[in-house]
């Protein structure tokens, strides 16, 4: 699905990505770990095209996309949110996905809206109450999106996300500053929209690790722009590098 | 060469009105427009105090200190009043604000000081030229030069090295920070901000006998200094420096190389430069 | 019910400005033709700040284009094809502000495209005024007022009021269209790249041409008014593209409201009912201007529309409109 | 502090009163003889609008004091340009909407350039106050429209034969102008006068050409090395208002007063010494449209000298007060002998009638209504004897007829 082959980062003078080797396989969910500083969002970055990188390649669906802007990559079936949720503000949570059914719709050619018309049609409102259903805000539709709350941000994110019908979901952090109990939530939702027989990828960051147990495949283990690690989560836990340089030290404290 | 002093001349004069447009953008996030008014009110206060002839360099630079304290005074007045009411509204209700305070100014001017065009003269001392190695050099512009120069210095240094810099530079970068190591927000604002008009009336005071007061003098040198504060970087106060230099160049080579077009130059150069370095040379700063 | 009203009072001023010339006096006739056209152009520039999020403080030249072109071409003795001659003028803002665009926006944003603009206007301005071709300072005088034919019907715009209600009707289809473009889905993704440009990105919009076709557009429209504005003043000079005329539309659009679509055309009839109501009052014109501006600016900080808006939420549900008033303080773009 | 509070307040009580009168309505002619002025009273032309509006206001005051006109008060409505030509046609059609017959315009060429073309749908007449431009007598002519000023020709033509004649030594002159157009012709006239009457006397001289500034700039130290560097020892100067006086500021470090035999200035007169004081150069020429000290011995030009120093306190008015004076004088004349506001009436009346005016005998071209008064020019300088630090050294004066363009109404002068 993704490849990305001694991928090198810079900003300025400081290095934060060194020789960065991973494949990710298609339907399955990827997870990237590590202390803060350790590169994931930059590594993120440079797989969605928000960044370029000084060395090294990024190879999506067998296409190298390397030099290719984000647009185009999400247009190619990217789709990802953001650390802090970033949504459309002064819109509604309804026009929030509406405007990106709209732009997935331009994006695939589909034209479902005669061109002399303004309002949204039938077809993208009524998905747009689906998508809105699935992650439970229907009732919050003709909210403003700033008044949603902190949890329903994020989830509003993810439905503007899905909108795209992407091939590969890229999640930075989708639980970073939520309660346990919104955290178990967003778990169930995504663990229901990448399930099995889904077919869509998940790529993932994440800091709380019962999130990351529940739901990843495999999982990468980074430290100071450095691959350390690669395997299952069995694998992880058995690595010794691994125990050293983070959980050995989450180990020592507990 | 004489095109280089004068250039130079020209600079240092840009300059010193351009430093605080800068701070003020530094500090506040908004392109003064009433800056230029501002300018004009503080050199209108200097030469009320001075007449038409200052006895001595010394009066000069005290009435251009004077202005500079009327000014401040004036815009904390605005600050506190006006901007600080809107400031969490949309910044650009700042600008339409920072507009509406020149409007009233440029009317304040011609209320007090009416129409008629004012004279002052440079005073003894720097009134006359200087040869050096064989050029002809007004000593007022060495003067203008001499100023421009201790101001960015006074500045730089305040910013980077003193103490009031640092604490300046952290409200600007974060304010909700800054309070919470016991910094008082409002009042280092206030005199950060109180400082930045200020410098508005010293270059005007300073820049008085270079030219003839009319309620038109604020746009005589705003445009020059919004293209130096945007060249150099907003908030910039190095970059201002540096472009101020740069622009009085290319004017002054815009003289002598195309005698038939006046004035051009400057946006030419602007509109490249823009495109080549579209952060300005030396690139923003929150101060 | 906050819609009736607003509507309802839209109509009502739609008709006091058709049937001026039967009561009013013709100064104020001028003079509302005249805020019209502005209201028009400061519409364009709104499209491009109140949606694509990007700020122009040259489009006094673009309006300058348009008239320019427009006397030009009467000049030269095309008055025939009036209708012809406002789709030329079109279209040459239109590539202007496009070739602008492909240079300027993929480097500079923000401020840096404005005194990017800004720049380029006044080279214009400064180039117009030493064309001797084109009158120098003193611009094109004359300009006379064409007969204008749709099909087979012909109107003489050179009698009485017509051309006061032919601005009516082509400023009346320049809202509509701007209305339109704001309102479907161009505007709606345009919107999106102002709000956050990045997610806009990230749904797979290419936000550089989006902006790029609005900057394109904004152009057009700018020039467009221009157009219609040479032969109603029947005078072009190079002032009229100068610094006044590009910080006109901004002055517009805030005092109106930048959130509101009407708010650039509410602020541009307010903006010119201060200045004929204070007319008389020489010598302190600027005091009067800035004092009133102030005044605004600090009661009502999201604009009259924003304000408006409130006061009729308010009157129609008291206790919603409180609530959302403490909620957003820049309200989204509706109607 | 120059503020006149006295002034400023019923200025500020007129305005509010005529702010309540239903202004706006399509009023009835009122039974007062009333003449709309239109300048440019904000912006930068309002430091010549406000003296337009003085001279207005004196005229008014004088000829209501002698009983009016036939009997009835003449009123005056003022209003702004707002320095463009879309605000003084604005003006224009506010006040004929309110039946104003009788106009008065000035400042800037291309605002009544804007209103030129409405006289024949409004029907009425129009002196326009100290214009300058030959278009408005030639390309843009329009026959209800007469020039109360002082063409480029006629002035600056005139100049240059008096500077020939008055200093036949000096065979190089410098000019010195803004990048603006309009001075261009200024130059150019001033240039064709001095060449002519040099060649008449049998002598050469040669004008370099012109050093341009840009307009409204702040540092001219370039432009005046440059010119010094030239070597000539006469300049023409055509540098205006505020560019003129920071010229001759940041020039006298240089040596202006040594380098320069002959100094001349276009037509700042006094606004350079008042500003100046004892700094002002040494010896410098300057036109003026009128100076009451030339004209003694008109009872109308000191009459409006007297006026003036009461209206403002100062000695020295502008050239603009009595020309403006003159415009509503002319109107006024003509209304009392055609016994009509009927344009139709009035201009032949305003093409044979010569009233006294403070310029002299006001009389305008029958062809394309031009002016052809007395040109008069100045010299003064420092003088550390004078309090104000200044005082003026001579006048000359020459008839404006024989300077005055070939009379061509409707198309471009060539």
């Amino acid at each position: 699905m993704i490849r990305l082959h001694s991928v090198d980062k810079s900003y300025g003078a400081l290095k934060v990505l060194h020789g960065i080797e991973a494949e990710i396989l298609e339907g399955e969910t990827f997870a990237i770990i590590g202390p803060n500083g350790a590169g994931k969002t930059t590594l993120f970055k440079v797989m969605t095209g928000e960044v370029g990188c000084e060395a090294g390649t990024v190879e999506f669906l067998g296409k190298d996309v390397t030099k290719e802007p984000a647009y185009r990559r999400t247009r190619a079936g990217m789709g990802r949110t953001f650390q802090m949720a970033r949504i459309f503000k002064e819109m509604t949570a309804e026009e929030n996905i509406v405007v990106a059914i709209e732009a997935r719709a331009k994006n695939m050619g589909q034209r479902d809206t005669p061109w002399y018309q303004v309002r949204p049609s039938r077809a993208t409102v009524d998905e747009a109450g689906e998508i809105l259903a699935r992650l439970s805000l229907e009732r919050k539709a003709r909210i403003a999106a700033a008044q949603l709350s902190h949890g329903d941000k994020k989830r509003l994110e993810l439905g503007i996300t899905l909108a795209g019908r992407p091939k590969v979901l890229m999640l930075d952090e989708p639980t970073a500053g939520m309660s346990p109990s919104e955290r178990v939530g967003v778990t169930e939702l995504i663990r229901s929209i990448s399930g099995k027989g889904s077919g869509l990828t998940v790529i993932m960051t994440e800091h709380d690790m019962g999130v990351i147990f529940g739901l990843a495949d495999r999982i990468m283990v980074m430290n100071q722009g450095r691959k350390i690690a690669e395997g299952s989560i069995d694998d992880i836990r058995a690595d010794p590098v691994v125990r050293d340089v983070y959980l050995g030290k989450e180990a020592h404290h507990a | 060469m004489f095109t280089l002093v004068n250039g130079l001349t020209t600079g240092m004069a840009v300059f010193l009105v351009a430093a605080g447009l800068t701070l003020v953008f530094g500090i506040m996030r908004i392109l003064n427009f009433a800056h230029g008014a501002f300018f004009m009110i503080g050199a209108y206060v200097a030469s009320s105090l001075v007449g038409s002839a200052p006895r001595s360099v010394l009066a000069l630079v005290a009435a251009a200190v004077v202005a500079a304290l009327v000014v401040g005074v004036l815009g904390i007045v605005v600050q506190r009043f006006v901007l600080r009411r809107i400031q969490h509204v949309d910044e650009h209700y700042m600008l339409i604000a920072t507009f509406a305070v020149m409007l009233v100014c440029v009317g304040f001017v011609k209320l007090v000081w009416g129409l008629e065009f004012l004279s002052v003269d440079p005073p003894p001392g720097i009134d006359t030229g200087v040869d050096i190695f064989g050029l002809f050099v007004p000593s007022f512009s060495l003067f203008i030069i001499g100023s421009g120069i201790v101001v960015f210095l006074v500045l730089d240094f305040v910013i980077h090295r003193a103490w009031a810099g640092k604490m300046i530079t952290a409200i600007a970068r974060d304010g909700w920070m800054a309070e919470l190591l016991g910094i008082n927000v409002p009042a280092g604002i206030m005199a950060a901000v109180g400082g930045s008009f200020a410098l508005a009336g010293l270059a005007g005071g300073l820049l008085l006998p270079n030219q003839t007061l009319s309620p038109a003098l604020g746009d005589t040198f705003l445009l020059l200094a919004f293209i130096t504060v945007v060249i150099g970087g907003l908030g910039n106060v190095r970059g201002a420096f540096i472009a101020a230099i740069l622009l009085g160049l290319i004017d002054g080579l815009n003289t002598m190389f195309l005698p038939a077009y006046p004035g051009v130059a400057v946006y030419v150069g602007m509109v490249a430069f823009l495109l080549m370095w579209p952060n300005g040379i030396l690139g923003e700063s929150r101060l | 019910m906050n819609r009736t009203i607003s509507g309802a009072l839209l109509a009502v001023l739609a008709a006091a400005l058709v049937l001026l010339p039967f009561w009013a006096n013709s100064g104020l006739v001028f003079l509302a033709g005249t805020t019209m056209v502005v209201a028009v152009f400061a519409l364009s520039w709104n499209l491009l700040f109140g949606y694509a999020g990007l700020a122009s403080f040259g489009s006094g030249g673009l309006f300058s284009i348009g008239a320019y072109t427009m006397a030009v071409t009467l000049r030269g003795g095309y008055e025939g094809q009036f209708l012809l001659l406002i789709a030329l003028s079109t279209a040459i803002g239109g590539a202007v502000a496009f070739a602008i665009g492909v240079v300027a926006l993929r480097r500079s944003t923000g401020i840096f495209l404005a005194i990017l603009t800004l720049a380029l206007a006044e080279l214009l301005r400064i180039t117009l005024a030493k064309i001797h071709w084109l009158g120098a300072e003193d611009g094109i005088p004359s300009i006379v007022r064409p007969k204008a034919s749709i099909g087979v019907a012909t109107v003489d715009l050179a009698q009485g009021n017509h051309y006061y209600w032919f601005l009516c009707v082509a400023c009346a289809l320049l809202v509509a269209l701007c209305w339109w473009i704001a309102h479907g889905r161009f505007g709606r993704t345009l919107r999106t790249i102002r709000l956050d440009t990045e997610r806009a990105a990230f749904m797979g919009v290419d936000t550089h041409r989006y902006r790029l076709v609005a900057f394109t557009i904004s152009g057009a429209i700018a020039a467009c008014a221009g157009s219609l504005f040479a032969p109603w003043a029947q005078i072009v000079t190079p002032d009229i593209g100068n610094m006044m005329r590009s910080t006109q539309p901004i002055l517009f659009t805030l005092l109106g409201g930048a959130s509101s679509f009407w708010g650039p055309m509410i602020g541009a009839f307010l903006f010119s009912a201060i200045e004929f109501s204070t007319r008389t009052l020489v010598g302190i014109q600027e005091i009067i201007t800035g004092g009133i501006l102030l005044g605004v600016v600090l009661l009502f900080p999201t604009g009259v529309a924003g304000a408006w808006n409130a006061l009729v939420a308010r009157l129609a549900d008291p206790y919603r409109a409180e609530a959302k008033a403490k909620a957003t303080t820049l309200r989204p773009v509706k109607e | 502090m120059r503020l006149n509070r006295r002034h400023f307040l019923t200025t500020s009580a007129a305005g509010v009163g005529a702010l309540a009168m239903p202004g706006i309505l399509r009023a009835q002619q009122g039974e007062a003889v009333r003449i709309g002025l239109i300048t440019t009273l904000s912006g930068p032309g309002q430091l010549y609008g406000n003296y337009i509006k003085d001279g207005c206001e004196i005229a008014v005051e004088r000829l209501n004091a002698a009983g009016g006109v036939n009997g009835a008060k003449i009123e005056l409505v003022v209003r702004d340009d707002k320095n463009s030509p879309e605000g003084a046609v604005t003006a224009f059609r506010e006040l004929t909407g309110n039946g104003i017959k009788l106009f008065a315009q000035g400042t800037f060429t291309a605002n009544l350039l804007g209103t030129l073309p409405l006289l024949e749908e409004a029907d009425v007449t129009m002196v326009m106050v100290g214009a300058s431009a030959l278009a408005l007598t030639h390309e843009a002519f329009n026959p209800r429209a007469f020039r109360l000023g002082f063409s480029s020709p006629m002035c600056f033509g005139g100049y240059g034969t008096l500077m020939a004649q008055k200093h036949p030594e000096i065979e190089k002159w410098a000019t010195l102008r803004s990048d603006v157009t309009a001075l261009a012709d200024i130059t150019n006239a001033f240039t064709k006068g001095l060449k002519a009457e040099t060649e008449k006397a049998g002598r050469k001289v040669e004008v370099l050409d012109p050093v341009l500034v840009p307009y409204g700039g702040a540092d001219f130290r370039n432009q005046i090395s440059n010119i010094i560097g030239s070597g000539a020892p006469g300049l023409f100067n055509v540098l205006q208002g505020a560019d003129a006086i920071s010229y001759y500021k940041q020039a006298r470090t240089f040596g202006l007063d040594e380098k320069f035999k002959v100094l001349c200035d276009s037509a700042n007169e006094f606004a350079i010494a008042k500003a100046m004081g004892a700094n002002t150069p040494a010896s410098l020429w300057s036109w003026t449209g009128w100076y009451p000290a030339a004209n003694k011995g008109n009872p109308v030009s000191d009459e409006v000298h007297k006026a003036y120093i009461k209206l403002r306190g100062d000695e020295y008015p502008n050239w603009y007060i009595g020309v403006s004076h003159d415009s509503i004088l002319t109107i006024a004349n003509a209304v009392a002998k055609a016994g009509s506001l009927d344009a139709a009436k009035l201009i032949p009346t305003i093409e044979t009638e010569t009233p006294q005016g403070a310029l002299g005998k006001i009389q305008f071209r029958k062809e394309d209504h031009g002016f052809a008064g007395d040109l008069t020019y100045i010299r003064f300088g420092r003088d550390d004897k004078n309090a104000n630090g200044w005082s003026v050294f001579e006048t000359a004066q020459l008839p404006g007829a024989e300077f005055l363009e070939k009379a061509t109404p409707g198309s471009k002068l060539n």
